[in-house]
């Protein structure tokens, strides 16, 4: 057990990535009402279009730091214009519609998004590798070994978690999407621009997800096609678990799937196997506990 | 002393409703006779929206104690205290607004249908026989209303208009033969003439179905004074004033809390 | 007080001639053709045809008539099912592919009822068909029993496992109850795929339906002519769908239909008007679970393999998808959406590798025109019946 | 004076047959004009046709001589008209506060909202009192509140009002029309519906009536409210 | 010339999802041997390539083949890079009695479960790789292994051969782990196998996942001596987790290299030449094989199922481009030639040739 440091802060840096992703659902359908299935794809295409920029700063011959700037900027404009796109073309077409089929739309809009980057990206089935842009090397604390890289990209990921949640609760975009979202129509009547909000909502929803992403893509300094995927799954879970109505529910989903995960492996490794199949248990007890999540969502509604 | 005992169809004994560190109704008190009709006043947010829901199951007290006839329903599910004979319409119109009519107004008389899957799938004849049954009873109800409604009995209830919705809760209240209705603002919304149409509308009902409990929630002073046997003021989740609605009006601390100087 | 007006008009039956033999001949058409260019022409005038037939008031003449004339449809569809029956009768894959179509389309009408009626999500439905799979399975190792009754095991034990799931889903609601199901839908293949009791990953393979001595798997010869086996699939799976299409159809021209409906819309009104939630919650999830278990425990003895791949959290998705495509609480939806989402892939394989995508491409292109599913649900008119 | 808005010849209609069939107004600077006429009868649907929420399909609507026929909802609010809706339509998952301070969307300086809010306060203590409770648990009677406070968070030339009392108390109800006389004294031009005809006649200077979809008399209150035929025309068409 | 009759052949393979990449080389190789069949002037038929996209899924498998089996006008397939989908896809074969030769799964049960002589393979077992494998690792001294596998029917019987052949050479395992191919943080893992602190970790499973598990090691500073099979056979795998980390890891593939087999050559050129964007990978010189040794046995008894499954039954000591092609009477090829292979240079090299042999590398941990 000597590793106690180790799997923390593993856990720590699974988890932020985690929480990135189910904040991009909580914003979705916590303040949107919608829940966006592509999600996860997004995420990709953010890290593939990152690994894109890298490989043109490179070429054009740009030191690493701004390679790295280079990088996130691009991720985040890519996933922001693309989430605004599908929010345009896609969703809003489908408003009136039962929420169910906002599903069907947003499940297929990953897949053709997934797709897209496996057939049209060079190479693009196989994993790719993402060029390290980040200080390597770490210290040891007793048997465990701190990267320099993981600390700081918990540090930028608890930073935007905190800038996100200050956007929606505390600025006056937070207040006119979140109005939008309730009614769109009374929204409008208060003079806000629902035709520009609500793309900007997907924008800075997709924006996470480009994120997202890029930490992922440094931290693992691998990427392939389908590995929203997976991820989409676990954000939807841990954004649920911890409760919709609130940010601070999906981190709290985020690191708890997390620390699951790793507790599972930590303590019972030949068990690895049903690592998932105890996660998912605990989350079926948790979410029966607290049906409404970690963090329930204040009742709005009244008789 | 028992016939005046068996004269009480509901009671409620402090009653407490809390919703964090706001007491919304406070140690009430109110006894609802059998047949009367019973006006709620106060204030905005008096709490008596709050009491109707509690008796009818959809919250829960805090404390307290709610009798119906010799029952106590405090801690009761709402659909079994709809079973006891009690119904309502809601201060927020809460049809399902993209059933018809008819499916909205069945539900007020769910607790009298057969609901077993072999009479609904297997046996169709005495099915729709009981079906016709209640949407004869459905036409005849909405005919009180408005001689215009039954045509639309078969119309999704999004395609009405506000008054004609809150017509159609009411019969939804009433076509299950309920021993006691709670109405929460019927007229609202409505001109001074379209509410007395309402009044007479219920009224008559009343007269017809004989010997229905009804507590009354309005904010129109016409409505109530014509309407109730007796009425109940309340502030603050107390009751301020009981009595027959020209005593209460004449209240000063109704007046003052209440009413206004009018 | 107003009596009843009775329709002494007779209404014109053509309509229902003219679309079952239209949908029959599509159908076939959409079965047989593998030439590319015919197969995209097929498409565009099923497609045109439907949408001229709604535009010009011919889908609402049809609806009349079949709502006037309940047993003439029954009929027609029979007689235009065993017609695409013989004229596939040696296609085998046309004949597994239909067959395939029907047990997605009945296992979708239980979707129906849970979520299109009773509005429980249920994001595990791959899973609850996986339960009566390997029900069929495992039972088929132990031999003994026959077939009739290890399908209805199959139902019922999937019915068993989602009532462990009870609690959980009563509590939640909405993306909530999403989550409960997917989790569970999640798990169950995890723990196929780490237990080698039940076949671990490489999964189990089991004999045939050999119903009341029936075999399954040998071709018909019958009046000197030699049906496919699979013949005997497709029928079967079309009696099972024509009678979940029945019951449901009733379930929903009944009470119940109504209280699943009050239910979904509006849980508060409903039980403060006496209805006891928890309990039309269970009937729903029983019922549409049972669906699930019969019709997977139907198909894994018809492809005589299961793995745990085959009931992946994807294809729950696929088949709620095919409840969002078809219109959701719509029953007739699910037939064609269920031959758009399993047949139109297998029909794509001409373009390889680019099938996935142009697929997604096309459901994104058909609900961006019909947001509300290929058949929107329409208003319950219970009278239709009760003054017929 | 400002917030001349004039409706000429509309016609509206939601799905196929015109609820409003050839309505002009003119609502004169600095003046209350109020809008009666029974259920139905196409008060709300003017109000949405002014806000281009429901377009209407032929006619013309100005607002201090600039046409708002090309213009989005947002861009007529943004020239200073705010509007309490029918039925409150408050933000049920948001707070007291942020319910108004929605409302005070299109006022920039923070120092404004606040002494905004302070009014709004002022006038309904209850709002103060549940400044942080979800604006959607509150009562009937105090949503009606927040619509309204909301609705005074801007400061609008014109303000167009549609069946705020509601659900009011009959003190509340006093105090509604109070507080629209207020703001009228302050400049503000009006624009009411009311179902409460003596008192809303009592505070405007000039009124329409409609019924099924066609203005059948106008003129000034006093006027209104003798004319016996308008009184018996205005209760009529309700069924 | 007269026109030569049409002959359809189908080749299934996972076209789709996250090893489509070993589908489509597959798809470009066979698609190679039908061209250049096509082209040899004296062959009596023209062969047409159907393609069917499996998805590596059973049911999906089970929908293919049942259409190319019951279309008498095909009359061989090419079949399955996923053990899963054949395992299942057999016994339809065997049913619509349709030959068939396996061009790339490489689980035993394929062939041995049942004796159909319908079925064929010209790829390995994985038996093989794994007892090749274990000798190896024994022969260079290392005692203490961990195991890695996906929680796949791949993953599975690696392990269970690996941990078979390993135990028998009097070696220790020190720990298993099983994880979902589609994992992507395995830190967990990684803390607890650094814990365990092997020698070497043997990875069963394909590219993806093995990329990862390089790229994680190396970020744990974890300095084991990385130990694969068939599965991350192929550029891919050296692309994903760079020359640098993928330098010296091991694998043990059931061929000679291309340039090593007898028409080696010629088939890397014809593939080049024919322009095709993606590589063959590890198994599409076998796709090749298998489609040629079919389309052989057309023109040598006609178009006829029956007769090709007999005479495929009786195929000994046939020339292919992989070496001679010899079926037991499981219809298993036993020839495949299990070779050592280690990257060098970003590169995949038969480890008899590598600078390795020669100790100007080392390996890690070497003991
Ligand atoms: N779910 C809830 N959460 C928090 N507070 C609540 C809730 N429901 C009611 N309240 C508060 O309880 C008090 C009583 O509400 P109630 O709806 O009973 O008032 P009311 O008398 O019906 O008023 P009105 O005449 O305006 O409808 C109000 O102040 C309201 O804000
Ligand atoms: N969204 C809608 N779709 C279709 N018809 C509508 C819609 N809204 C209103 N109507 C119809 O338009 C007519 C006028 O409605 P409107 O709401 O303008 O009346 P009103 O005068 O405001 O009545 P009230 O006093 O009830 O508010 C009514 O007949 C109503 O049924
Ligand atoms: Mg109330
Ligand atoms: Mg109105």
């Amino acid at each position: 057990m000597g590793m106690i440091g180790q799997h923390l802060l593993n856990g720590l840096m699974q988890g932020t990535i985690y929480g990135l992703v189910a904040m991009g659902f909580t914003i979705f359908f916590g303040v949107m009402n919608v829940i966006k299935f592509s999600h996860g794809d997004v995420l990709t295409l953010g890290a593939f279009g990152g690994l894109v920029a890298v490989w043109a700063a490179n070429a054009l011959g740009l030191s690493v730091p701004l390679q790295f700037i280079v990088a996130l900027c691009v991720a985040m404009a890519l996933t922001a214009v693309v989430g605004a796109g599908i929010s345009h073309f896609l969703i809003m077409p489908l408003r009136n519609a039962p929420p169910l089929n906002m599903l069907l739309m947003t499940m297929m809009v990953g897949t053709a998004i997934r797709e897209a980057i496996r057939l049209f990206f060079p190479n693009g089935t196989n994993p790719q590798r993402f060029p390290e842009l980040l200080p390597a090397g770490g210290f040891n604390i007793g048997p465990s070994f701190f990267r320099t890289d993981a600390i700081i990209l918990i540090i930028a990921g608890a930073a935007s978690i905190g800038a996100v949640y200050w956007i929606i609760n505390h600025s006056k975009f937070g207040l006119a999407m979140r109005a939008v979202a309730e009614d769109t129509e009374t929204a409008r009547v208060m003079g806000i621009n629902f035709g520009r909000i609500i793309p900007l909502t997907f924008a800075l929803g997709s924006i996470t997800a480009g994120f997202a992403g890029m930490i992922y893509a440094l931290y693992y300094s691998e990427i392939n096609y389908s590995m929203g995927l997976l991820l989409a799954v676990i954000g939807f879970t841990a954004a649920i678990v911890g409760g919709l109505g609130n940010i601070w529910g999906a981190i709290i989903g985020g690191y708890l799937f997390a620390g699951l995960q790793t507790f599972v492996v930590a303590a019972m490794p030949s068990m690895s196997d049903y690592k998932n199949v105890f996660a998912f248990v605990l989350i079926i007890v948790l979410i029966t506990w607290r049906p409404t999540g970690l963090l329930a969502e204040r009742g709005s509604e009244r008789v | 002393m028992t016939s005046l005992s068996s004269d009480v169809l509901l009671e409620s004994r402090g009653l407490t409703v809390r919703f964090g560190g706001l007491f919304a109704l406070n140690e009430l008190n109110i006894d609802v006779r059998n047949g009367e009709v019973l006006g709620l006043i106060g204030p905005n947010g008096s709490g008596k929206t709050t009491f109707l829901n509690v008796i009818s199951g959809v919250y829960s007290a805090s404390a307290g104690k709610i009798l119906l006839g010799d029952i106590d329903i405090t801690r009761e599910k709402a659909h079994n205290i709809s079973s006891c004979g009690l119904s309502r319409t809601f201060q927020r119109s809460r049809l399902c607004l993209s059933l018809s009519v008819f499916d909205n107004i069945a539900l007020g008389a769910q607790r009298t249908l057969n609901n077993g899957l072999w009479h609904n799938i297997v046996q169709r004849k005495s099915f729709a026989a009981e079906a016709q049954k209640i949407a004869d009873e459905a036409r005849e109800l909405l005919h009180v209303f408005n001689p215009a409604l039954p045509d639309k009995l078969f119309d999704p209830a999004i395609s009405l208009g506000m008054i004609d919705r809150r017509r159609v809760e009411i019969c939804r209240a009433l076509i299950g033969k309920p021993k006691l209705v709670l109405l929460d603002e019927p007229s609202a919304g409505m001109t001074h003439d379209e509410t007395d149409q309402v009044v007479d509308e219920i009224l008559g009902i009343r007269k017809s179905l004989g010997g229905l409990t009804i507590i009354i929630v309005e904010h129109e002073m016409g409505l109530i004074e014509r309407v109730t046997d007796r009425c109940v003021v309340l502030n603050y989740g107390k009751k301020i004033c009981e009595g027959k609605f020209r005593d209460v009006a004449a209240d000063p601390v109704v007046r003052e809390a209440y009413l206004g100087q009018a | 007080m107003t009596p009843t007006s009775r329709t002494l008009v007779r209404v014109p039956v053509w309509p229902l001639f003219v679309a079952v033999a239209f949908a029959a001949v599509a159908l076939t058409a959409l079965v047989l053709i593998e030439n590319q260019k015919l197969l995209g022409a097929a498409l565009a005038i099923t497609a045109a045809v439907c949408f001229c037939a709604a535009r010009f008031g011919g889908v609402a003449a049809m609806e009349v008539a079949a709502s006037e004339n309940p047993w003439l449809l029954r009929g027609l569809i029979t007689v235009a099912s065993l017609a695409v029956i013989f004229v596939l009768r040696d296609d085998n894959f046309g004949l597994l592919m239909l067959a395939t179509v029907l047990i997605y389309a009945t296992i979708c009408l239980g979707l129906t009822v849970q979520m299109g009626y009773a509005g429980l999500t249920n994001f595990a439905a791959a899973a609850f068909a996986g339960t009566g799979g390997y029900t069929a399975a495992m039972l088929g190792r132990q031999g003994g029993l026959p077939d009739a009754l290890v399908l209805v095991c199959g139902g019922l034990v999937a019915v068993f496992i989602g009532s462990l799931l009870i609690l959980p889903v009563l509590r939640t609601r909405g993306h909530y109850g999403a989550l409960t199901t997917m989790a569970f839908g999640v798990m169950f293949n995890v723990f196929l795929d780490a237990n080698d009791f039940f076949g671990g990953p490489q999964g189990l393979k089991l004999p045939g339906i050999n119903l009341f001595g029936w075999d399954f798997t040998n071709d018909i010869h019958i009046f000197g002519l030699v049906l496919s086996s699979y013949v005997n699939y497709v029928i079967l799976t079309g009696i099972l769908t024509a009678l979940a299409m029945i019951f449901v159809g009733l379930l929903d021209r009944s009470w119940v239909g109504v209280w699943f409906d009050v239910v979904r819309l509006d849980e508060t009104a409903a039980s403060v008007f006496g209805l006891k939630i928890a309990y039309w919650k269970v009937l729903a999830f029983t019922i549409g679970n049972f669906l699930a278990g019969l019709m997977g425990a139907v198909y894994a003895k018809m492809t005589g393999f299961i793995a745990p791949a085959n009931f992946t959290f994807g294809d729950s998705l696929v088949m709620v998808s095919i409840v969002i495509l078809g219109g959701i609480g719509n029953r007739w939806g699910v037939l064609p959406a269920a031959l758009i989402v399993v047949l139109l892939p297998e029909k794509l394989q001409f373009i390889q590798e680019y099938r996935l995508i142009f697929y997604a491409v096309l459901v994104i292109a058909i609900l961006t025109m019909r947001p509300d599913g290929l058949v929107a649900r329409r208003v319950r008119k219970l009278h239709t019946e009760t003054s017929a | 004076m400002s917030g001349h808005l004039t409706v000429e010849n509309i016609f509206t209609a939601y799905d196929r047959a015109d609820v409003l069939s050839g309505i002009s107004i003119d609502v004169q600077p600095g003046k209350i004009t109020c809008i009666l006429g029974s259920n139905g009868a196409g008060k709300s649907t003017l109000i949405r046709s002014i806000l281009r929420l429901t377009p209407p399909r032929a006619g013309s609507i100005a607002f201090e001589g600039k046409t708002l026929d090309q213009m989005a909802t947002h861009e007529i609010v943004g020239l200073g008209i705010a509007c309490i809706p029918e039925g409150r339509r408050i933000f049920a998952k948001m707070t007291v506060e942020e319910n108004l301070r929605v409302g005070a969307y299109l006022v920039n300086a923070e120092k404004t909202v606040k002494a905004r809010l302070g009014k709004v306060y002022e006038v309904f203590p209850r709002l103060k009192e549940r400044a942080k409770q979800l604006a959607g648990t509150m009562s009937g009677g105090e949503q009606a509140m927040v619509s309204i406070g909301r609705g005074m968070m801007t400061d609008p030339k014109l303000l167009i009002i549609d069946e705020p009392s509601l659900g009011l108390s009959p003190l509340f109800v006093q105090e509604n029309f109070n507080i629209v006389r207020r703001l009228n004294e302050t400049g503000v031009t009006v624009l009411l519906v009311e179902q409460n005809v003596n008192q809303t006649l009592a505070i405007a200077h000039y009124g329409y009536v409609l019924s099924q979809g066609k203005i059948i008399v106008q003129g000034d209150s006093e006027m209104l409210a003798k004319n016996e035929e308008v009184q018996s025309a205005y209760f009529g068409g309700a069924h | 010339a007269f026109a030569k009759d049409k002959v359809k052949i189908a080749f299934v393979g996972p076209l789709t999802g996250a090893i489509s990449p070993h589908g489509i080389g597959g798809r470009n190789s066979a698609e190679l041997a039908v061209k250049l069949m096509n082209a040899e002037p004296n062959t009596k038929y023209e062969y047409e390539l159907v393609v069917l996209d499996d998805e590596c899924k059973p049911n999906v498998g089970v929908q293919v083949v049942t259409k190319i089996a019951s279309d008498r006008s095909i009359i061989a397939a090419i079949p399955h890079y996923c053990s899963a989908t054949a395992i299942a896809t057999v016994d339809i074969f065997n049913r619509f009695k349709m030959p068939m030769v396996v061009w790339a799964a490489v689980l035993p049960e394929i062939t041995y479960a049942k004796k159909y002589p319908e079925v064929h393979r010209v790829s390995g077992i994985l038996i093989g790789q794994n007892r090749i494998g274990a000798q190896f690792m024994k022969a260079r001294g290392y005692k203490k292994f961990v195991s890695f596998a996906d929680s796949t029917d791949y993953g599975k019987s690696m392990n269970k051969y690996f941990t078979q052949f390993t135990l028998e050479n009097g070696n220790e395992i020190l720990g298993s782990f099983s994880v979902p191919p589609d994992q992507q943080d395995l830190s967990a893992e990684l803390t607890k196998i650094k814990e365990l602190n092997p020698e070497v970790i043997y990875f069963g499973g394909l590219t993806p996942l093995g990329a990862r598990l390089r790229t994680q090691m190396a970020k744990f500073g974890i300095n084991a001596q990385l130990e694969g099979n068939s599965g991350i056979m192929g550029d891919a795998f050296v692309n994903a987790a760079g020359p640098e980390l993928a330098e010296g890891t091991l694998t043990f593939f059931d061929s000679p290299p291309l340039s090593k087999m007898p028409g080696g050559k010629m088939f890397a050129d014809a593939y080049k030449a024919a322009g095709y964007s993606e590589p063959p990978e590890a198994y599409g010189p076998f796709a090749y094989v298998a489609t040629r040794l079919v389309m052989e046995t057309i023109e040598k008894v006609g178009p006829d199922r029956a007769k090709v499954t007999a005479d495929l039954g009786d195929v000994k000591d046939r020339p292919s481009i992989v070496g001679p092609v010899t079926f037991d009477d499981h219809g298993q090829n036993i020839t495949p030639l299990t070779t050592s292979y280690v990257v060098q240079d970003g590169k995949w090299v038969v480890w008899e040739e590598s600078e390795y042999v020669s100790g100007k590398r080392k390996l890690k941990n070497l003991p």
